[in-house]
């Protein structure tokens, strides 16, 4: 491990709190002056079910789940079966277990960890009004070393409206827990201690990244339709669009949302909707409307399990192939993905802009492991970019919407300017907008609305690229996986084995120009990405000319792909041949 | 919100013809589309609205290519798809006049859910149907509002063996604050109810009795048929209700004029993206 | 060109009647020994607006347009420009022009035609109750050597129903239509003597074949939602599926359609559905399911101009990307796209067969010009294959809807059965069907729903190949440009250019091992196909490893490809050079 | 046409366990859904049928989570599209028993459209509707049936401002053949009102006010509220307009029960595919 980091998970079903406790252990270590990440692990259930907190903190910047898990807190066993996999454990990992929930279930012992035995249960009980999550934070906040008052300080303010019985008795269930972290002194290493802020910290998830991202980029209209995990993007737009002017209405459905999003775009107000899998399929119409009326929308999809209904809770990246071929006839737009939790506002805020310079649908893919966790992180160096799109001025002229300009964007007017009153239309029209079945205005329409994507300078932002110039491996991803991708890169580093990191934000347009410059000198490349039929790989082979050989990593959610593993496959590829793959 | 002078007087700025664009319309002649488009330019040269402040949007059918034959701001979406576009044109545009058009197919059959919940939103706009009972634009199927035992589709050759809808009922009973029904054949008619409709708060619903003269010929006996019975809102649900229990599908004028709530999103502005942005400081 | 026929264009405007009479030309010529094919072009008007029809008729069998037309009789020239591209012309083409419909327009002059005026409305008018379009008949009829008694009876019959004075009328006008014929003489090449009829012969057009072919296949059950070009598969059923014991039902939309025909086939009733580039859009979420519950289902688009509303009326190939990428998740399916009019009867019956057999939803990929252009061709030889979808016997053990068998295909039981009963779910599940978030279940169905779509043996129907074995150069396709491409290569080999033809009737997935032997041996490949953003190649660079020469011929929608542009840009790969675009 | 024995008198084949499955339902504890879960099943046993005769469709939703639950052939299909599935169902299996069940958001809001057209088209099926004004499965939001001024959801914490639905006026409206409202605190009251939805022949609508503990707990006092004034059914669309009204939302009982025309479509079998071919001989 090229730095160091505590891995927590706290488990435990129904009302047991185990993910409110992970979230104020969070805070605390925030405040306390480390970075940190928890993600969320979900049943299907509404309340109760099982539930995992994954936790990592770290006195480095960390978006990125680690390997292992060094500590397994169960409150209890629940369901355990049913996410086990999700929670790797290595020998070293300590598992605190509470004997009345029955012994550690076989399947947690396969790595053989250590097993403490902690009788949370009874300890809560033996405090009035005792919380056993609160007591498994106290252990847990003890145990990896996060100063008391901190924890208690943060443990006061969330529960502030409860009044403060409900503190009171909070806050000796958290003493009770601490002191029981004493057999635990020797097995676990405590967290290295935190680096002084050097620049304010942010705790902010990837949904909310998103809706602040949209507000700087100029979005002030919403039309949304809850689903899960998007819902929360649209739950945070709610009241802070309605702050800064905007307005967000709740539609019947997604066929509404994505064209009320296209009214209020009309009407000259920057638009977005987010949604996840089974409301894109059902947008595709009208992002086909957007394509050729060239009407400026975003669309954020929050990819979670699928095809079809899948597994809403959890996360995967295999919503690329709708995303970016999805639509009926030539329809070019554009597809961007965040690069991490932070970036989920530079991303955001960058597809809008684009929305609104290239007059098009952008689909922006975010997903559910960076949607709904939460991390501690240096507040980002954000753009100053925002929708600029190019207004038509009052004119008495013969005003031709879809002009066919050099670079493919025509001025677009906006209702209540006098003089260029025109009809956007999703038939094919003349450059007037007048319908129109020619086969010269159709190719000059289907040649324009493709021009403007491909001629356009999108700049370096199109992929983040690092790693040696001179290496002849690269790893190349997208979305949020990137970070595991760069912390197996920084650990292969120390082991000798260098490569470059192409982590493309530019999912669609292709630019081949860029990519060439970006494989210069590689010859072995290797595709990481999170679903099951290598969608990333497979878009890369029809748009890219790849190195000889290439390797894929590539899974299905809901297990994330580890760092670790990506250290495995691209040693694997330093040994392989070239010349047998080709 | 747009208000608009729905009782002028001064000098008219506007006439019926500074409403139309000089594309010619692919309708068949003898369609009774042509006299709802003379109707709306008539209407708006009535309240002489600035062509730039009002805004038409329709979805995709013979009726639906209506914007293109006006000057004011047009969007021809998709099929079906003509109110959400509109409402969010509204939401975000609470400073235009919006207006809707369409046919049966495009808005009871697959826009029939957005027809329901625009009725309930009770957003300002107003919204004509061109109703003709058939789908013309793809050559003559049953719509919603096709009666059960017509054989004239192909498509259903013994009839559709269901009733036809009542869109006035639904409107009512969505919640829709001004329900009238004209007769394209009677285009002064057919004005008056685009003005009224316009001028009313809320959503306003018109249905147009407007024939498909070439797929429904039988349509053009509509002129016989149709009774202006409705010269008198009513303003209580509970008697526009009997109204309806009682009609032929042939009454027209203005069925019900309520006091429903319009929606108004009603953004705030209090807040600087900088303050939204120190609530995720620790 | 390898075999004789004339192609001939009818335009005219208004109730002009030209589709009628071309109707009437096919019918007569085909009565009269000769296969023909009619495609149509139509402006967006109901009633009326800009139209023509377009003929070839020969002696050989013939379902490829030709590169220009022989005879163009214009009725009218009402808005030639809109369309005068779809005419191509040279300089033997005769025009024939009614000097009162005013002079030729300059734009069909322009590869100098002969053109001969003929006042074919003054002579209709010459006639009591004269019909232009019937005078117009009788001229090409009289001039192309189509035997009068022939067209006489083919009028009679078709004006049947409109009572005799009708019929006198009409004979009349075509009468002095042939009369009129004269000054043609010497100009027009009449076509070669028709064949005798080896065979029983067709008159249909692709949208029936295909709804001939769903019932072959099995189909019992169907939902429609009109919409061009694929509203008359939908009409042609409704009658004909009620004849043979099926059931249509008209949806209120193409969400309600697909989850109607999903409906019907979880009761074990065949289904299929219709629709075109905007409804297929909106089946997208509906066929996610079918992938996910593994339902079989058939759905055929008739791709038209796109994108959105696009251009309704007109032929295109730009639905490949969302026929074969436009589902969410990871979610395998087949497409297919029948070769020509007369196999959308074998594709869609392979279609249906696929479908249940494979438990998936399959999308057919039929296109305007095939669906809506009628051929007369020899009777087709139709395979036997029909529905056969493994069924679930009763039961009384622990029947599991989704087992995980070898060939990833499970038994489906069908209600109505005792001891099975089942819930088919869109959520992810166990091989017994509960909703389950397990990672483990997850890649078990995903690998499940794969293998049984990969692993399955097509048999040779996955792509017709033909040409000589030893060929350095292939040209591949898909859909009814194949006929093209096969017209080309036919001209092609007479000129000593030799290339083996590929058309591709299994979309997906992907049949590498077939595709290597495909193009065993070949070093240059030209990729053909009707759409703007060459969506085949960029499929074909995806899945399967190309040679090392690639060259693609696309055009958007609505020029047809002309046989003679395929044989030019075959010349032109077979002089490029390998090296120099590797 | 399946006939269903809305008389049985012989000795009992199957008991109320029977329809049950041995999943464990992802319901919290004391939602209103185990209810109807319970009814359904007991319902299904009052009838005798057998379970492999019976279809259960529904959408996506906590409510929508029924068909697992019981051992009937279920489907459980994606938001909004019980209903379309149920009708390709019923239309190409008319021997089977055919419901639909799931939430308010799913059948009023996403699924409205199947809603209107499935109440027109009147197939014989019976749709129970699982309403807690509320969008469970997501957490929290408002439907269709949620009051303007409900508060409760992060995604309008102002209210909806628009007014709730009024399911039944639209059913009436539609055209559905059997309407009826019950409470999920009175589980026998349930199962009578499905009982008699399943025997009634048509389109059969059942409204359950299926409280949702979690993010509407003041409906617990349902049980206070309701009153079962619905006791005999209208068959005259007028009084039962009447009786909506006047309807606070809790009146219980059926509220109409119609005459309409069933859709059946009626495949006649006369042909061969062999006969079809000929017709494309010259
Ligand atoms: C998604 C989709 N489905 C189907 C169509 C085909 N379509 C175009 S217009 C139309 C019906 C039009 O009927 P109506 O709204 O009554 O208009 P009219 O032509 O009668 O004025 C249909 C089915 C389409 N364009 N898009
Ligand atoms: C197309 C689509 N959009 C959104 C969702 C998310 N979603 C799942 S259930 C649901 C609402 C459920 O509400 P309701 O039908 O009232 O059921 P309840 O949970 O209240 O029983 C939503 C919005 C989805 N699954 N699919
Ligand atoms: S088909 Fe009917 S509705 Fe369409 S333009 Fe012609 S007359 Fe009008
Ligand atoms: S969230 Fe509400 S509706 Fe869903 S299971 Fe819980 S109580 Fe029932
Ligand atoms: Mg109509
Ligand atoms: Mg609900």
């Amino acid at each position: 491990m090229s730095f160091s980091s505590v891995s927590i998970a706290m488990t435990g079903s129904g009302g047991a709190g185990v993910m409110t406790a992970g979230q104020m252990l969070v805070d605390a270590a925030a405040r306390a002056g480390w970075y940190g990440l928890m993600g969320r692990s979900l049943g299907p259930q509404i309340r109760g079910g099982e539930s995992a907190a994954l936790l990592r903190l770290s006195p480095q910047p960390v978006q990125s789940p680690d390997d292992f898990y060094d500590l397994l807190v169960a409150v209890d066993w629940g369901n355990i079966e049913r996410f086990a996999s999700e929670l790797p454990l290595h020998a070293e990992t300590v598992i605190i277990s509470d004997p009345v929930q029955g012994p550690v279930p076989a399947l947690m012992l396969e790595q053989s960890p250590r097993v403490i035995e902690v009788p949370l249960k009874e300890i809560a009980r033996s405090t009035p009004g005792g919380r056993v999550n609160m007591v498994a934070l106290g252990l847990v906040a003890a145990a990896i070393g996060i100063p008391a008052a901190t924890i208690e300080q943060v443990l006061s303010t969330v529960l502030g409206k409860k009044g403060p019985e409900v503190i009171a008795q909070s806050l000796a269930s958290l003493h009770a827990g601490m002191q029981a972290a004493e057999p635990l002194a020797g097995h676990l290493r405590p967290l290295a201690p935190p680096t002084a802020a050097g620049q304010d910290r942010w705790s902010i998830t990837g949904n909310e990244a998103t809706g602040l991202g949209a507000l700087r980029g100029g979005v002030r209209f919403c039309a949304a339709y809850p689903i899960t995990p998007a819902t929360e993007v649209l739950e945070w737009l709610a009241p802070n669009l309605t702050h800064v002017g905007g307005t967000l209405v709740q539609a019947e459905d997604e066929l509404a949302s994505i064209n009320m999003c296209l009214g209020g775009s009309f009407g000259g107000v920057p638009s977005l909707t987010a949604t996840s899998g089974p409301g894109l399929a059902l947008m595709t119409e009208g992002l086909g409307l957007a394509v050729a009326s060239e009407t400026p929308v975003v669309v954020v999809d929050v990819m979670r399990g699928g095809p079809s209904t899948g597994i809403p809770t959890k996360s995967e990246q295999s919503d690329l192939n709708i995303a970016v071929y999805g639509l009926h006839g030539d329809a070019p737009h554009i597809v961007t993905a965040p690069l991490s939790i932070a970036d989920c506002v530079f991303t955001a805020q960058w597809s809008v802009m684009l929305a609104e310079s290239r007059q098009c649908p952008v689909i922006m893919l975010s997903d559910q492991a960076a949607g709904q966790s939460r991390a501690v992180l240096d507040r980002p160096t954000l753009p100053d970019f925002h929708a600029h799109r190019l207004r038509a001025e009052a004119a008495e002229g013969d005003y031709q919407r879809y002009a066919l300009t050099a670079d493919g964007v025509s001025p677009m007017a906006i209702p209540g300017t006098a003089g260029t009153t025109y009809t956007a239309d999703g038939l094919e029209h003349s450059p007037k907008g007048t319908p129109s079945t020619q086969a010269r205005h159709h190719q000059e329409q289907l040649d324009k609305r493709l021009r403007k994507l491909t001629e356009f300078d999108y700049g370096p932002a199109w992929a983040e690229i690092s790693g040696p110039p001179d290496a002849d491996m690269a790893v190349i991803t997208f979305g949020s996986i990137t970070e595991q991708v760069r912390e197996a890169l920084a650990r292969a580093a120390e082991t000798g084995l260098h490569a470059r990191l192409i982590a493309v934000r530019l999912l669609a347009p292709a630019r081949p120009a860029r990519m060439v410059a970006a494989l210069q000198g590689i010859g072995k490349l290797l595709v990481v990405e999170q679903n099951h039929s290598a969608q990333f790989h497979s878009l890369l082979r029809a748009q890219y000319d790849l190195p000889p050989l290439v390797h894929t990593l590539h899974r299905p959610g809901p297990l994330a792909l580890r760092p670790h593993e990506i250290v495995t496959a691209l040693g694997a590829l330093a040994q392989a041949d070239a010349c047998v793959a080709a | 919100m747009n208000t608009i002078p729905c009782d002028v007087t001064a000098e008219p700025t506007y006439s019926a013809n500074d409403y139309k664009s000089q594309i010619k319309p692919v309708w068949c002649p003898g369609c009774g589309d042509y006299s709802v488009l003379s109707a709306l330019t008539k209407a708006l040269s009535e309240l002489q609205l600035p062509p730039e402040q009002v805004a038409l949007v329709s979805g995709i059918g013979c009726s639906s290519r209506l914007p293109a034959y006006t000057s004011l701001y047009g969007f021809h979406s998709i099929h079906g798809r003509a109110l959400p576009v509109a409402t969010g044109l509204k939401a975000a545009r609470p400073d235009l006049t919006v207006l809707v058009a369409g046919g049966d197919g495009d808005g009871f059959s697959i826009g029939g859910n957005h027809f329901l919940h625009a009725c309930r939103r009770n957003i300002d706009m107003t919204y004509i149907v061109m109703d003709n009972a058939v789908y013309g634009m793809t050559k003559g199927q049953a719509s919603p509002t096709t009666a059960p035992d017509w054989t004239g589709s192909k498509l259903t050759p013994e009839g559709t063996g269901i009733e036809a809808i009542h869109p006035l009922e639904i409107a009512l009973s969505a919640g829709a604050n001004f329900i009238a029904r004209t007769f394209a054949g009677q285009p002064n008619h057919v004005a008056q109810m685009i003005c009224e409709g316009i001028c009313a708060p809320g959503f306003s619903l018109i249905q147009v009795l407007s024939p498909c003269v070439t797929f429904r010929p039988e349509q053009r006996g509509y002129k016989e048929q149709v009774h202006q019975d409705w010269s008198t809102p009513v303003t209580d649900r509970k008697e526009a209700f009997l109204r309806l229990l009682d009609d032929d599908g042939f009454a027209t004028g203005v069925l019900y004029r309520g006091n429903h709530r319009p929606f108004h999103p009603a953004p705030d502005d209090t807040l600087s993206i900088a303050d939204l942005e120190k609530r995720f400081a620790l």
